[in-house]
């Protein structure tokens, strides 16, 4: 249960000491952070540094070989992925995932549906009070309601990806995981992605796993760093960027 | 220009519309179809053994076609339906709707113990369990010969008349057999309108379209999965229960593998994922084995050919074909 | 019940063994096909089945049966290349399901074509002649050419053991098995890799066909049994995994001997009951990767 | 349209239409079926041609006495039409009735109309042409076809000819059933013979008794005469498993020894032959050392036979059909068990024996209800061998061939006695028959309606001298008697 002291609290996620192994390969040692309500948090790191796996525990893909993880003061570590709608957690994906075959409007109204009907098998969908007006509500919102006729799978790729945000946040969530929401997109795509996703973030928390550091330094609050699966540094985007050691190894690397 | 574009979208318009309205009536105009299908038909015997294994593929086809799980076991529920069916007739002279119903709840409880197993895993794995539980359930009812017959299946199950308000029918003549028959697979048939139609019938798209997505946007696909198995065995159930009722007898052969694959080969045929698909795909397959086998016992021959060209060439299937140039 | 005694049991082990060599020979196709292709061959069983007819076949024609050991398997493993070729490959890319239900239809086909050639009514198949009889093999009394079969299934393992150990080609298959992509991004011509592997799989189950032809007799429905109980062999042993296959094989003989003893009538229901609990436990079998369908 | 009581309208044996309670009640629905059925015959008339009584339906007119000339194709479409032509008339009919049908169908007149257009004698036979049983089933149809072609020339019912239909029932009871509603209520037949497996049968005779059609089974099994699945429609020509393995344990027990050991099928047809075994084994004090049951359709025997072995019985009865006996044969040959002990089987098929080769069943002992080579002691034999090698180009027919022959011929007969097709006129007739057809003197138990008939103990030769249909030994004959067939009290009949 969500406590209040849960809900008040500042602190909106915490993982502590989470570690995921996949056979003998460690994805992640013992990594402890936390992360504050109505703030963009930001998960950077070179390729392979484990921000993937981290962003999987978080958004309850698969629980960690050790460690806990707590959203809003609850233990959630083991608690199904379909529950973690239910919580207030909503994510997106790193490869599109969509709907292909269904409309961009039934998308979204599938997402919705979730938190008014699941398992009712007699009365007809069409009948569900004020969804498909929250549909292209929210279709409006990431700029997809002229193209709310169209299968899934005829959009642009980053009309799919803004899509995708539009599933998410048909859950309503206090708290919005975004894996590399501007991977595969124009530079013209991305500017207007990360607008909404600062749009977005006026209203709820946001964490970010991003691959590009750049992108991310203007509008994050607070980053955290990964390399080899460890917690490297943390901080604002200043202090980061600052870090010795983060230049060393992102930084450097980068400059390839 | 304009005009010629016009006149070239016209008749896909009007079509589209035409298809638009069957597609709102389907239900109604199935029952039509339904309703002069016998008077077609070589035999009324054939007639009634389309529409049971049309809604026996109807039910594979809920977990096939609309959440594209491939089951190779699915004898378990249709064989299932129809020997509790003839139990309750046969041993607790149930009255025959009665009996019916049980075969509904026996098709669903069955679905609710193999899925309860076998919704763990995925895919041909999924393809290999059903089918390695439902020989497992072949030899439970094998075995059972106190209550099933075993080898030489129930006999027995004799209903002279059926009585439907007050109404008596006379159970054995051909075509009334034919249209009670007919009516429950009419009602079964309005259900699965209505189950597609609701909120769960959004739900079952949404897995099969993507699993990992749907999971995110909060719906419990493993449960989904297991009320699909369970509404599938429901409807195999009654398919199964009807068949009983049709032939007055239970072979052990309705559990054997054969069955269950035949049910495959029937849903691709007609085509997976369609609401007419499994009826038009039991109506060929039965009627070319038929046909092909009053001039050839080579049958088989022909059956298989046709299932690879299909296969091969049209893995939409004969009625999902047909719905793609009516409405590209 | 009979007396139990050690030479009963060892005797029965022994049995079973022999049971299992066909399993594995027959099983090892099966998961070769399926952990290359991602192809489930429904149609293993008729290649099976063929194999026996081209045996009978060929015998007929004056043959001998050592002539056949070597001629059958690349008869059937033509047949194999030809259906890959022609009716497997434009598959690829559709999905798991089309190519299952593609060889489906196609044993039925196979099954009727070898009724219109050879009748529906069986042949009986002699044992070789220097073969015949039982020998004692210290617990009793066991016929000599089971224990051939069984000679015969460990020198192809050993073989096809050498084959994907210590040869180039063997190196690509094994790594192809384990992840397609990778092998794709090397450069490699897949399809040809493909249809190789078809081959040699549908010319193995050919190989069991007419090893079990003397135990069994010939008839066209013979592919059918043995198919269901080898994909039980195969999950078991996990998709895709040859020493599964082995193991599984060998296993399900012993389970299915083991049960016949103590009770004979639930032997066939054993082998599904196994996997039902192997699943359960273990749902990639013994030793498949976990997720492989995912 | 109101007041349609479909319920009266019963398929009647009789003529197309329900004569039977086609009173002034059941009219306006005689009406309505006449109707419906004239509008499925325009409907699906091309369907219909096509199905129409295909090449499996032959007819054994003397003037078509050459019927190995049907196997050609070209003749074969040429029978199809024939037959779509003689259904004009019934089209014609169809016409009449629709343009008078109220007063047709109103007046008694309507049903002697339609019995003196009745057509030929029609003998529905579902039998398993697919399957693995497809050569004995092939064998059925010839035989049948021979006792057709002898009632059609020695004038059939008072000129009335007499037609089989032949369906493929696969082996399989649901498809036999489906079949059987077919030929009875498509094709109108009067009897139904055939059958090639204990549930099959059964699945017949459910829909048979119902619906008051005789059916005589030609395959065994004693749950058949129970009374729980037997009706008076219900007659069995085929031997029954109590009687087979009697026959075979009272030959053998003497001879081989006490200490017998079973090796079973595990379905009813085995448990059945096991108990006839050792109900006869009760009088010899047999000792049963073990029963093994097998699955249906086992593919190795082997795990089975060490165990076996080890229990050194005097005889081993291997209790199985088709397939799994020619295995359970070979492998125990392969493992040299006939070395210690006699091996025995209830049954001995033709050709089970063709297909295994004679070493497998080299010296097996068994029973048969018919086996050619007994023509060189009886006649009737000698006769119908004769007929049959003539009509089938010099084969002789095998054990349930023969069956198929006795089955068809005795119900004609029982018709020909009766003056008419009416069911319980020819119940009664073939009740009372005391004939001689082919293997001696037969007839009908009136309780359970089980033929009565002698059962021969053969053996297989291991090596055939006089060509490839030389296969077994006759070594006895056990004559017909009522008292080696279970009493009708233990069946379930009031005496």
């Amino acid at each position: 249960m969500t406590t209040l002291t849960g809900i008040s609290s500042k602190v909106i996620l915490r993982t502590s000491g989470v570690s995921k192994t996949f056979g003998k390969f460690v994805a992640l040692n013992n990594i402890s952070a936390e992360f504050s309500r109505d703030a963009i948090t930001s998960i950077i790191g070179p390729n392979g540094a484990g921000k993937s796996t981290y962003f999987n525990l978080l958004s309850g893909a698969f629980p960690p070989s050790s460690g806990k993880v707590e959203f809003e003061g609850r233990d959630v570590t083991n608690v199904a992925q379909h529950e973690f709608a239910h919580m207030g957690i909503a994510k997106s994906f790193q490869i599109t995932n969509v709907f292909p075959l269904l409309t961009t409007r039934e998308n979204v109204r599938v997402g919705l549906q979730a938190f008014v009907s699941r398992y009712e098998i007699w009365r007809p969908r069409a009948k569900l009070p004020g969804l498909v007006d929250k549909a292209d509500e929210l279709l409006a919102l990431v700029g997809l309601w002229d193209r709310r006729e169209r299968l899934a799978k005829e959009l642009a790729h980053g009309e799919q990806r803004a899509l995708e945000i539009g599933m998410a946040l048909a859950a309503n969530p206090r708290l919005l995981l975004l894996d590399e929401p501007t991977a595969g997109m124009s530079p013209e795509e991305t500017r207007v992605m990360m607008d909404l996703i600062v749009k977005l973030a006026r209203e709820r928390t946001v964490i970010l796993v991003e691959h590009k550091m750049k992108l991310v330094m203007g509008i994050s609050d607070r980053v955290l760093v990964l390399h080899h699966g460890e917690l490297l540094a943390e901080g604002t985007p200043t202090e980061v960027r600052q870090n010795e050691q983060v230049k060393r190894v992102y930084l450097g690397q980068r400059e390839h | 220009m304009n005009e010629l574009s016009q006149t070239l979208t016209q008749p896909v318009v009007a079509s589209a519309a035409w298809f638009e309205f069957a597609k709102r009536h389907r239900a109604f105009l199935a029952s039509t179809v339904v309703l002069v299908f016998p008077l077609v038909m070589p035999f009324t015997a054939l007639a009634v053994n389309i529409l049971i294994y049309g809604l026996y593929a109807v039910g594979f086809n809920l977990l096939f076609g609309y959440l594209g799980l491939l089951s190779f076991g699915h004898a378990a529920l249709f064989g299932t339906g129809a020997y509790l069916c003839g139990i309750a007739i046969v041993h607790f002279a149930w009255p025959w709707y009665a009996a019916t119903a049980m075969g509904i709840l026996g098709g669903a409880v069955m679905a609710a113990g193999i899925g309860a197993l076998a919704i763990r895993t995925r895919g041909i794995y999924f393809a290999m369990v059903t089918m390695a539980l439902s020989q497992c359930v072949f030899y439970l009812f094998y075995q059972a010969i106190n209550w099933t017959g075993g080898e030489n299946g129930l006999r027995g199950i004799n209903v002279r008349t059926i009585d439907i308000f007050g109404l008596q029918f006379d159970f054995i003549n051909p075509l009334t057999r034919y249209y009670v028959i007919a009516a429950f697979v009419i009602l079964a048939l309005f259900a699965l309108s209505r189950i597609l139609a609701s909120p769960f019938g959004a739900v079952i798209e949404a897995v099969r379209e993507n699993e990992a997505r749907a999971r995110a946007s909060g719906y419990n696909v493993t449960l989904t999965r297991l009320i699909t198995f369970i509404l599938s065995g429901a409807f195999c159930g009654l398919a199964g229960a009807l068949m009983a009722l049709h032939l007055s007898v239970v072979p052990i052969e309705i559990l054997h593998i054969e069955t269950s694959g035949m049910v495959v080969m029937m849903s691709l045929l007609g085509g997976m994922g369609t609401f007419f698909g499994p009826f038009v795909g039991a109506a060929v397959f039965l009627l070319l084995e038929n046909l092909v086998s009053l001039w050839t016992v080579h049958w088989q021959l022909i059956v298989g050919a046709v299932f690879v060209i299909c296969v091969l060439f049209f893995p939409a299937g004969i009625w999902g074909t047909i719905l793609k140039r009516i409405n590209p | 019940m009979p007396p139990l005694s050690f030479d009963l049991i060892a005797l029965q082990l022994f049995t079973g063994l022999a049971l299992g060599a066909i399993y594995v020979l027959f099983a090892i196709g099966l998961s070769l096909i399926f952990g290359m292709l991602t192809v489930v061959n429904f149609a293993h069983g008729a290649f099976y089945m063929v194999g026996a007819y081209v045996g009978l076949f060929l015998l007929s024609l004056g043959g001998n049966f050592w002539l056949c050991l070597l001629a059958v398997p690349l008869i059937v493993g033509t047949c194999g290349l030809i259906v890959e070729r022609f009716l497997i490959r434009p598959l690829y890319g559709r999905g798991i399901d089309y190519p299952l239900l593609l060889t489906f239809g196609l044993s039925y086909v196979m099954v009727e074509l070898i009724r219109i050639a050879f009748g529906k009514s069986g042949y009986p198949f002699d044992t070789p002649e220097i073969l015949q009889g039982a020998v004692n093999i210290g617990v009793g009394y066991f016929p000599l050419y089971r224990l051939f079969v069984i000679g015969i299934a460990a020198a192809v393992l050993l073989g096809l053991w050498l084959f994907l150990e210590r040869t180039s080609f063997g190196l690509i298959i094994r790594a192809g098995a384990r992840d397609p992509q990778i092998v794709r991004v090397l450069g490699v011509n897949l399809s040809r890799i493909w249809l190789f592997v078809f081959g040699i799989g549908s010319g193995i189950a050919g190989l069991a066909g007419l090893l079990a032809a003397p135990l069994q007799g010939v008839i066209p429905e013979m592919g059918a049994t043995i198919l269901a109980e080898a994909f039980v062999v195969t999950v078991v042993g996990g998709m895709g995994s040859i020493g599964g296959a082995v193991i599984a094989g060998l296993l399900v003989g012993v389970v299915v001997s083991m049960t016949s003893l103590f009770a004979p009538e639930m032997a066939k229901v054993s082998i599904f009951a196994l996997m039902a609990i192997v699943l359960l436990i273990r749902p990639q079998g013994f030793f498949g990767r976990a997720g492989l369908m995912s | 349209m109101p007041d349609i009581d479909l319920h009266v309208v019963s398929p009647a044996p009789d003529g197309e239409f329900g004569a039977k309670g086609a009173g002034e009640a059941g009219t306006a629905a005689v009406v309505a079926n006449d109707v419906t059925t004239l509008i499925r015959r325009s409907m699906s008339l091309s369907l219909k041609s096509l199905y129409r009584q295909g090449p499996w339906s032959r007819r054994s007119d003397a003037s078509d006495r050459s019927f190995r000339k049907y196997q050609h194709h070209p003749r074969r479409i040429y029978m199809a039409k024939q037959t779509i032509r003689s259904n004009s008339i019934s089209r014609r009919r169809l016409l009449t009735t629709a343009s008078a049908g109220v007063v047709l169908a109103a007046s008694p007149f309507r049903i002697n109309l339609l019995q003196a257009q009745e057509a030929t004698i029609k003998v529905g036979f579902p039998v398993p042409l697919t399957g693995p049983y497809g050569a004995e089933a092939q064998d059925q149809v010839r035989a049948a076809e021979v006792a057709i072609a002898e009632f059609n020339e020695g004038g059939g019912l008072n000129g009335r000819k007499a037609e089989l239909l032949v369906r493929d029932d696969k082996l399989n009871p649901g498809e036999a059933a489906t079949r059987t509603l077919e030929l009875i209520e498509k094709d109108k037949v009067n009897f139904i013979v055939g059958s090639l497996s204990a549930a099959v049968q059964l699945a017949v005779n459910n829909i048979t008794k119902e619906r008051q059609i005789i059916f005589n089974s030609i395959s065994q099994s004693d749950i058949i005469n129970e009374v729980s699945d037997f009706s008076k429609y219900t007659f069995h020509e085929a031997l029954n498993p109590h009687l087979t393995a009697g026959a075979v344990g009272r030959y053998a027990f003497p001879k081989f020894g006490k200490k017998v050991a079973f090796l079973t099928a595990d379905y009813a047809y085995g448990h059945e032959m096991v108990r006839g075994f050792q109900e006869a084994g009760k009088a010899f004090g047999v000792e049963t050392l073990v029963d093994i049951r097998h699955p249906l359709g086992t593919a190795d025997f082997s795990p089975l036979l060490p165990r076996i072995q080890a229990l050194k019985p005097d005889i081993l009865c291997i209790i199985n059909f088709g397939r799994d006996q020619q295995i359970a044969l070979k492998q125990a040959t392969d493992f040299g068990l006939k070395k210690s002990m006699k091996i025995i089987a209830p049954i001995l098929l033709y050709t089970a024996r063709v297909a295994a080769g004679p070493q497998a069943f080299a010296e097996v002992i068994g029973g048969t209800s018919y086996y050619w080579g007994i023509e060189d002691k009886i006649p009737s034999a000698k006769a119908f061998n004769d007929r049959f090698r003539k009509m089938h180009a010099g084969k002789v027919p095998s054990d349930y061939g023969a069956l198929g022959y006795g089955g068809v011929k005795t119900l004609l007969m029982g018709a020909k006695a009766a003056g008419s097709v009416e069911p319980d006129k020819v119940i009664v007739a073939v009740e009372a028959l005391k004939f001689d057809y082919y293997k001696g003197p037969e007839y009908y138990r009136k309780c359970d309606h089980q033929a009565v008939q002698s059962v021969f103990i053969i053996e297989s030769k291991a090596t055939p001298q006089k060509g490839d249909a030389d296969l077994y030994d006759v070594i006895a004959t056990e004559e017909p008697n009522e008292k080696n067939l279970r009493t009708c009290e233990a069946l379930g009949h009031k005496s």
